[in-house]
């Protein structure tokens, strides 16, 4: 029995393994189910907005992806932290997962930013606290990613990883209020990039539907991601020599 | 009383030694046998708390050292490869600064008559990077004549030291030995103790060592 | 425990003393740095007055990182960083003591000679006083928040530029109010928040940062 | 869809933001899980090598 108590009965990645891949796949089907209605609704349910015309729909991917980024990354340093205290290497595997995703949805967010800014306002970048702060949550993911890159033992990547990302989530209040606190005083109140047209209920609820789409498709890739991991990670081990997706 | 049990350390995705378990008890001399490669200084960082094992546990006097990383430190004293000397400082001032570190007061004419004891005489206040390897390596060895700590864990300590240092470093032990401190050492040479027990362990002996 | 902390403070002092070398790389790179600017945006008094508190502070920031490097990577190397690990005092003390020698020999420098090159930019004495303040209490945030990025990259090979990559978004919090204050104080509208912010987060990083490097430096020394 | 395709396609307009955004977004979702799939067939591959060579080893 191992020093340290692992009380989940998942915690080990060989038993873990095969319910990623239930998991994907579930999530996998919700996702594009949602994706399908939400698109559908994004496009011919929602009504043109009376200020900024059909422009608007942009909407539909920018907000869930901007809350995806953020929420994926409160998940990672849950996993760290879990990894770091309780010495799981599951949990350490599945922030490592969900690193792409997550600096995926932060870019995504930035891009359509960018491009929902161009005709509202007229330039492709503009210094609005929600997207300033968007840009360094994205230099953190890839901080991120570069350490654990960087280092080759797979236990210190772990660890030092779980370091930076806690790091990362005290500082990320203090930056938001910082970037909020720099961008009043420079430019006033400018109109920030979702308060701009009132909400109908119709576009919340497909602004709802798309967010629980992106939230699926970011599970299902992190679990079959995470399940790549595992493999990578417990190559020497016999349960994997046994795998049925292994040629022999 | 050092307690090591089931021991098992991974490196990378290789698994070095697995099942360890030894007890070191007062007068006692470990060896450390192994081939190179067969983890016997990732074996002696674990037992020091520098390395966290994937699994078993090293307890100091029935408490594991997780819990009382402090305490253990003091009792505790490790020597590695390195000599963990700074190159800018001289010998008397790395010995004065390593000594304090480890909570051990002292004052500078006592370092200055220990270095002389370890045959550095007149060369005790040259910058470090000056010395050879040898003499750096008596500098480090100098702490053990004026360490408190029961419990030594030395890597390596003979190599590179010439005849008369190997026999001054043989007493220093023996002497340790019989006061009732223990040893934990890596060596490919034998040591004449006075008194106490020698114990003796082969690592990587199993072919894989493990599990 | 007190004791200890002053150990490696002398200790580190005094080797930065015997090695002069670099405590000046720093300052002359802050100093270049910020004397480049004028070069390249050109010597109209005006724009020079309205850049300089950003461009000091990103000098400032700058510096700080580059020096950061040095910080454990010698101990690592010989031997001494296993030997603070193991000495009988809570590391987070030992890596204050450290942060805070590291501050002396590659921050405070930087403050002392602000005023010098502030009549580069024609500042007028108040905003000097205000960027020495800012600068004051604001590099050792810097230094305590970079020490966690050294220990991150200890022993990586191209740690140097890992470091700058991890340790930037953190800095930013420290330059907008840093930079902001003096701005504040020069337009009149009065930097007490800026500062009040910025001696916040000072506090903040004086007593969570050192148990992160700590955390940091055993996981890289294992 | 009163206005036909080509109206639809328009956008009011906006159809380089639109289409830029729901484009970039489209390519990026479609990108990553080709990526992931590509990284599990490697790791298998260099799995089965592992087995294959461990058998010789014993027979």
């Amino acid at each position: 029995m191992s020093g340290r108590l692992s009380f989940y009965r998942f915690s080990s990645p060989a038993a873990f393994y095969p319910l990623a891949g239930a998991i994907g796949k579930v999530s996998a089907l919700i996702a594009v189910v949602l994706l399908a209605i939400g698109l559908y609704m994004s496009f011919f349910v929602a009504p043109t907005d009376y200020k900024q015309g059909e422009g608007y729909r942009i909407i539909f991917i920018h907000v869930p992806s901007a809350w995806m980024s953020m929420f994926i990354y409160l998940v990672m340093a849950f996993w760290a932290g879990i990894g770091l205290v309780f010495n799981t290497r599951l949990s350490s595997m599945m922030a490592q997962a969900l690193a792409p995703t997550g600096a995926i949805m932060t870019f995504i967010a930035l891009w359509t930013g960018a491009f929902w800014g161009k005709p509202m306002w007229g330039a492709w970048w503009v210094w609005d606290a929600r997207l300033t702060s968007e840009l360094i949550l994205f230099f953190l993911y890839i901080g991120f990613i570069a350490l654990q890159g960087s280092i080759d033992d797979t236990r210190r990547a772990d660890r030092a990883g779980a370091v930076l990302l806690l790091v990362g989530v005290v500082n990320i209040p203090i930056i938001y209020f910082s970037v909020k606190w720099w961008n009043t005083l420079h430019q006033g109140a400018t109109v920030s990039v979702t308060e701009g047209s009132s909400m109908s209920t119709i576009m919340l609820q497909a602004m709802l539907i798309m967010t629980f789409a992106f939230w699926a498709y970011s599970v299902a890739v992190a679990m079959y991601r995470v399940r790549s991991i595992i493999l990578e990670r417990e190559k020497d081990t016999r349960w994997v020599s046994e795998l049925p997706e292994v040629r022999r | 009383m050092l307690e090591v049990v089931n021991l098992q350390c991974t490196r990378g995705d290789r698994c070095l030694f697995s099942g360890i378990g030894f007890t070191v008890g007062e007068g006692e001399l470990l060896y450390l046998y192994g081939h190179n490669g067969s983890g016997k200084t990732t074996l002696m960082r674990t037992l020091c708390g520098l390395v966290a094992p994937t699994d078993g546990e090293v307890c100091w006097k029935d408490l594991p050292i997780r819990k009382q990383r402090d305490e253990y430190a003091a009792e505790l004293l490790y020597l590695g490869h390195k000599n963990g000397l700074k190159d800018d400082l001289t010998g008397v001032e790395n010995l004065l600064v390593a000594c304090r570190l480890a909570g051990v007061s002292v004052k500078e004419d006592k370092a200055w008559s220990v270095l002389e004891r370890m045959g550095l005489r007149g060369h005790e206040d040259l910058p470090a990077r000056v010395l050879s390897q040898g003499q750096q390596k008596r500098v480090a060895l100098a702490r053990l004549l004026l360490s408190e700590a029961p419990l030594w864990v030395l890597d390596e300590p003979f190599v590179g030291l010439d005849v008369a240092a190997v026999a001054l470093l043989e007493a220093v032990l023996a002497e340790h030995v019989a006061r009732g401190g223990m040893v934990v050492l890596t060596t490919h040479q034998e040591v004449a103790l006075t008194s106490g027990k020698v114990k003796k362990l082969r690592l990587g002996w199993k072919e894989d060592g493990c599990v | 425990m007190f004791s200890a902390f002053r150990i490696i403070v002398a200790r580190d002092l005094l080797l930065a003393m015997r090695r002069r070398s670099d405590v000046l790389t720093t300052l002359f790179f802050f100093v270049i740095v910020v004397s480049l600017f004028p070069l390249g945006i050109g010597p109209e008094l005006n724009t020079l007055r309205l850049i300089a508190p950003g461009v000091f502070w990103v000098a400032a920031l700058l510096a700080s990182m580059l020096a950061l490097e040095k910080l454990f990577f010698v101990d690592y190397q010989d031997g001494s960083l296993e030997q603070m690990l193991l000495a009988p005092q809570p590391l987070s003390v030992l890596v204050l003591g450290k942060v805070l020698a590291h501050w002396l020999v590659t921050g405070l420098p930087l403050v002392l000679l602000s005023p010098l090159l502030g009549l580069q930019y024609d500042l007028s004495t108040a905003t000097i006083a205000v960027m020495m303040f800012t600068l004051l209490i604001g590099t050792p945030a810097l230094s305590l928040i970079g020490a966690i990025g050294a220990a991150l990259t200890l022993g990586i090979r191209g740690g140097g530029v890992l470091v700058s990559l991890l340790v930037l978004p953190l800095y930013i919090p420290v330059l907008i109010f840093g930079a902001g204050a003096v701005e504040a104080e020069a337009s009149g509208l009065g930097g007490a928040g800026h500062l009040s912010m910025l001696g916040a987060i000072l506090l903040l990083s004086a007593l969570a940062a050192p148990l992160a490097t700590a955390a940091a430096l055993r996981i890289s020394a294992e | 869809m009163k206005g036909g395709v080509s109206e639809f396609f328009a956008m009011g307009g906006y159809a380089l933001y639109v289409w830029g955004s729901f484009g970039a977004t489209a390519l990026l979702m479609i990108a990553e899980p080709l990526l992931v799939r590509q990284r599990r067939k490697a790791a298998l591959q260099r799995i089965s090598r592992l087995v294959r060579i461990k058998s010789e080893q014993q027979s």
